[in-house]
């Protein structure tokens, strides 16, 4: 997907003014309450005019004001999750979640429906009437009427908020194997630094209406590392999982990653706070942490009052971070060696 | 009770005939100009809504009047029809007639106060996903506007019920071919203690009008409980 | 094709009987009354609705219909007359002037009912139009003002006598002299269309006929004076 | 164009002054009428919207009737009220009932529609933040119910301005006194050569409804605007 | 507060059937989408009526088939922030503001705009209609209205969701702060681990309609040590804060305690989580980590497939959790003596 996008919108004190190029199967809009997030998406979708300016979709036009171009949300095939339902409260959930789909010619409909609805637990609702879903039933019967109308770009607004971390951690891979498998490419508005990272690559980030960057995700997330007390979160990619004497261990790039509080270790996808690596100069003799890791500090950065360690594991990144004091302590510089100590009940699965 | 005549039956008959057809064939446009009237920008918007609005405004003699005037056989509209063989004046389809134009501002008013309480993101949601407007209009306005065409086709009933004065001049009083219950009613009032059984015929009147009233309700509520919560 | 009938309201009673009367004669021609306002029947015919025969509570509309050209001229006649009387619930006056201390009276809008006009007619030539008409209480037609001497609203009220005989509580308190206003008549006339057919103009004997002028009687109408 | 008589000028006062009156003296009692059959759950509801929708099945003249026994000298209310020196009866007063009177069914399914189209979560939330149901009713479900008030009393408004068989019965044609512009039109038809000018008096009433219907278009638009999105 | 609920609600096929009785100022409920916590807060604010059962707030019958009392919402004074915003349309933002607080009796009114507005970020808002603001404004709006009724007690739906991160942790200590300072008290429904640990103290789990767990938050992460990443939370009071050099230390006990990632450091209580304390057999050498305790080891206690480590450190109390095999590595016995290091950025302030 390219999206080429110059749009100005004004909304009484709000102004809306930005341009931005993106080339990219996923990308995320990242920006505080009220800073755009859904005015650009309800213009993406052309349920809202612009002021002025253009929207590129492949290079084809779908609104461009000196080219008096403007196509109807119909002709765009610009599928929407709003940050609310919007379910037909006419209709039941199995009515609902075929709208768009039984509106596709047969050789278009890309996503098949008895594949989706056990993805988003949607099985003991298929009779029900929308009215009466709790508010999490409703956003699932939402998302899943989008991803059946097979659109050629998805924009989610907040898709995941009210849904459990279980549940949620269940449909990401899912929705990411979907988009890659159908090449539908997605726009996805979030407030979750984590679930950016999860379905993004790159992410526009918005400021009062203005574009303040356009980043990739992991670097958006380490920015902002210093302002929340929840830190950086490790990504790490686990393989080959094997239990031994009720602990687990999975293979890490090279190494043996030790891990506990995972009932059924399975390969997948884990999360590791910055806060939960403490760095050693020298190896500790006997520790109650069951992972030590001797590492190359890549780089050390500023993240609000503490320091940020980048370091390299044998080709694996991790980030760490320490206050000022301990890098003082540990002589901690670029280049030197350091070791990186987890306790095995820090590793938290994600999918 | 009351021992009603055979031309009273036929009234009765006549007049249920005359709102079901009216009540009927009015719905679908109806439910058109609402549509007109709410989600499009017509130029003419606002001369439309008077035109739709004007026999309420009118006695409905005068509407009578008017409608003699285009439909007689000297009448534009009412010669050409005759040309083509089709006599409407005095027989009961001009009765219909009669009730849907002084029925119909009702009707549109209803259903459009329905159309206006439509959450626009439904709407939004539909184009979205593929429905061009003539699919949402039928597959997501239509359905809920429900409720309101309900009582625009109740209010267009009960008010055809009680027609009058565009009927008397249209379909005329001829006793068992156009008269229905009202005119039946006049023609009691000029009949020596005829009171009695006008006050009959009202009471049937009133029966008929609650029956669907009451129909009326009861599907609203089953509408309602299915959306309970 | 059924004969059809455009008949003054005020004659219902009395023509939906002669119509019976003369169907038991001739069962094989159907008749069709439509029975409404002078004026909206006049104007029906105007516009082309189908109408035989017409009767009309009120000279002025058949003249608007012989103006028209609807009407053959010919067969205008005087089918029946009325008179005018006062109903209400006192004792029986003896002139119109015994009207002065009453507190309302109604009569038919002298505008839209000849009724109105005939009384207005009559309180003018006895002279006490001027006093009475503050406390007149004009009515859409007589119908309408026996209602309100029958339901007290009003004292006293002038009224064609075959609508008094409807009443149910007022009673005629004073015959009005003949002599104050011009004579009731209702004229009956084929139209083009009915004189055409041998129907209509059977049947418009009939309405002339002894038997038929007996039925008018019995329902309060006076005998057709010519005019 | 038309060259009015002095009792043509006070018959379009006079219908401005009894549809204004009926208008808002309904409006109070339709607005709590609504509310009765829509937010409680009295025992006798069908009856009760029975009984308010009886006006509009019923020919205006038989609700003349009805009204004339109800309010005439002998009736048991005007016997009441004429005992207490006050008299409707033949006054423009009596036209103002009769007007409410038939118009009442529309504007009180003009609001309902209106309050049946109220999130019901708008109604708990303001009673979980403390406000009893007459507060509610009047700070929450009153000014929801806007548009649809606005909409029936333009159609009450405008029924009110074409309102004749009830009129004529109980508030009499006295012109200058009960004489309405659809009263003088009836004058007017009834006399051969009169439907100049009952055209005439026909355009007065539309352009006076046309200009309260495009008030309340334009009061609709710009609550439209405020919520624009 | 106290609150006796015992209630049986039947919807279709979803039975609601549980009866609890909790004490505190703080309680969460916490459960998979569709488990019924929304039902449970609908019955309770006395916008759903149970099919039987009881509901008594601090002895007082809200509710009770038996006795046949059923309070009206308004009478409950219970306060409402529902999980889709629910905002008068027809009034402005200032006005649906003050709905409940207008309607207060002066001296009842315990929380005062002018302090909450800023908190919520709605000062940019106040002249606005409700009708255009963003999800995550609404959702402010709701919780600002809710606040400013001042209710006897606060049911809260998700009333985070849609916040960003930094907007989210301004809020919630002031919501304690409010919370406490008024006595509200509250029942909080969320997805998020992290949130339910930062705002309640007891927790109620359901699953489909029942009441699968009702523990203390100590007791929830106790058990929740065996299976779940978060551990157990160490409640310290700290005391007598001192700053140096951009580095906090405060006072816990005789000792002394270096903690970083409090903007302010105030004395109060603060967590420490079980898995954020690494034990040591000996004193190691440099380490990044700014607090090293010598401890006694009071006892070990299974949790799940770790092992429970209490300790006793010069008085004061601390549990942490290690591994089987650490265990035996450290050679662990009741009595025996350990150091246990905790970084500087483990601790995190509750109030
Ligand atoms: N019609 C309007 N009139 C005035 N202001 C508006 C209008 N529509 C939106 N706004 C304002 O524009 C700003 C951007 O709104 P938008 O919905 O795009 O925010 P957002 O980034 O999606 O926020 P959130 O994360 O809270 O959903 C908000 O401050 C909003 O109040
Ligand atoms: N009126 C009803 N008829 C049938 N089922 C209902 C009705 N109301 C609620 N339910 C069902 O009851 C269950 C519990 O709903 P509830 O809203 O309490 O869930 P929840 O725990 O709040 O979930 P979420 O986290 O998704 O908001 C859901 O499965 C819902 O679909
Ligand atoms: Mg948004
Ligand atoms: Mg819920």
């Amino acid at each position: 997907m390219k999206l080429d996008v110059d749009l100005e919108k004004r909304f009484g004190s709000f102004h809306w003014s930005a341009g931005f190029s993106v080339e990219g199967e996923r990308v995320g809009v990242f920006g505080p309450s009220g800073s755009g997030k859904s005015t650009l998406m309800h213009m993406l979708a052309g349920l809202l005019k612009p002021d002025s300016g253009s929207i590129y979709l492949d290079g084809e036009p779908l609104f461009d004001v000196g080219r008096r171009v403007n196509l109807s949300p119909q002709k765009r095939r610009i599928g929407v999750v709003f940050q609310q339902a919007h379910l037909f409260p006419h209709l039941g959930v199995e009515r609902n979640l075929l709208f768009g789909y039984n509106r596709l010619p047969k050789e278009e409909r890309k996503v098949d429906p008895a594949a989706l609805v056990p993805v988003l637990g949607l099985e003991p609702l298929m009779g029900r009437s929308v009215t009466t879903l709790s508010g999490g039933e409703r956003q699932r019967v939402a998302l899943g009427r989008t991803l059946l109308s097979s659109p050629r770009l998805i924009l989610m607004d907040e898709p995941l908020t009210g849904l459990d971390a279980e549940r949620k951690y269940q449909i990401i891979p899912y929705l990411k194997k979907v988009f890659a498998e159908f090449g539908i490419p997605l726009l996805f508005i979030s407030h979750s630094l984590n679930e950016m990272r999860l379905m993004t690559e790159q992410v526009l980030e918005l400021t009062q209406g203005k574009l303040s960057a356009q980043i990739s995700a992991d670097a958006l997330a380490l920015r902002r590392m210093g302002s929340t007390p929840d830190g950086f979160t490790n990504l790490m990619e686990l393989r080959a999982p094997q239990v031994n004497d009720g602990l687990a261990s999975c293979r890490w790039g090279e190494q043996e990653v030790i891990l506990s509080g995972v009932n059924d270790p399975t390969a997948g996808m884990y999360a590791l706070s910055s806060k939960d690596i403490t760095l050693f100069k020298r190896h500790p003799e006997a520790t109650s942490a069951r992972n030590l890791f001797r590492c190359k500090v890549v780089r050390l950065f500023a993240a609000g009052r503490r320091t940020g360690v980048e370091l390299d594991c044998q080709g694996q990144r991790l980030v760490s971070q320490v206050v000022a004091d301990a890098a003082r302590d540990l002589e901690l510089v670029a280049g030197g060696d350091v070791v990186a100590v987890i306790k095995a009940s820090a590793f938290r699965r994600l999918y | 009770m009351f021992e009603f005549s055979p031309s009273d039956w036929q009234a009765m008959l006549l007049s249920l005939q005359v709102a079901l057809s009216a009540t009927a064939l009015s719905l679908p446009f109806g439910f058109f100009a609402a549509y007109l009237l709410v989600f499009t920008r017509l130029p003419g918007k606002a001369l439309f809504d008077g035109i739709v609005n004007l026999p309420l405004v009118l006695p409905p003699v005068v509407v009578g009047y008017l409608l003699l005037l285009l439909l007689g056989n000297r009448g534009p509209l009412g010669g050409w029809l005759s040309a083509m063989g089709i006599q409407i004046i005095f027989t009961w389809k001009a009765a219909v007639i009669a009730s849907m134009v002084v029925g119909f501002p009702l009707l549109v008013r209803s259903i459009r106060l329905g159309m206006e309480s439509i959450d626009e993101k439904l709407i939004q949601a539909a184009s979205t996903l593929g429905a061009p407007w003539y699919d949402t209009l039928m597959t997501v306005i239509l359905p809920l506007s429900g409720r309101a065409l309900l009582a625009g086709a109740t209010l267009m009933f009960a008010r055809s019920l009680g027609e009058f004065g565009a009927t008397i001049i249209i379909a005329g009083n001829i006793p068992g071919v156009t008269q229905t219950i009202p005119l039946a009613i006049y023609d009691y009032t000029s009949t020596p203690g005829g009171d009695r059984m006008a006050l009959g015929l009202c009471a049937v009147s009133v029966t008929l009008a609650l029956a669907v009233l009451l129909f009326n309700e009861g599907v609203i509520n089953r509408i309602r409980k299915r959306g309970e919560r | 094709a059924p004969l059809h009938l455009s008949v003054a309201a005020s004659m219902t009673n009395a023509v939906e009987e002669l119509v019976a009367l003369y169907q038991q004669q001739h069962p094989d021609s159907p008749i069709r009354p439509n029975f409404a306002s002078s004026g909206a029947l006049a104007k029906q015919i105007a516009q082309g609705a189908p109408a035989d025969l017409f009767i009309s509570a009120n000279p002025r509309w058949m003249q608007y219909l012989l103006d028209e050209e609807l009407i053959a001229p010919e067969t205008v006649t005087i089918v029946a007359g009325n008179r005018l009387v006062v109903v209400g619930e006192g004792a029986p006056l003896t002139a119109l002037s015994d009207l002065a201390p009453l507190s309302r009276i109604a009569i038919a809008s002298p505008k839209s009912a000849p009724a109105g006009r005939y009384a207005q007619q009559a309180l003018e030539a006895a002279g006490i139009w001027k006093t009475l008409v503050s406390r007149m209480v004009m009515a859409k037609d007589v119908r309408q003002a026996l209602a309100y001497t029958d339901r007290g609203e009003v004292a006293a009220a002038f009224v064609y006598k075959t609508d008094a005989l409807l009443a149910t509580q007022a009673k005629i308190i004073l015959d009005v002299p003949q002599s104050l206003y011009p004579p009731v008549q209702y004229p009956m006339a084929l139209t083009l269309r009915g004189a055409r057919r041998p129907e209509g103009v059977a049947f418009y004997a009939f309405l002339q006929s002894a038997a038929a002028q007996e039925v008018l009687a019995r329902c309060g109408f006076s005998a057709a004076a010519t005019p």
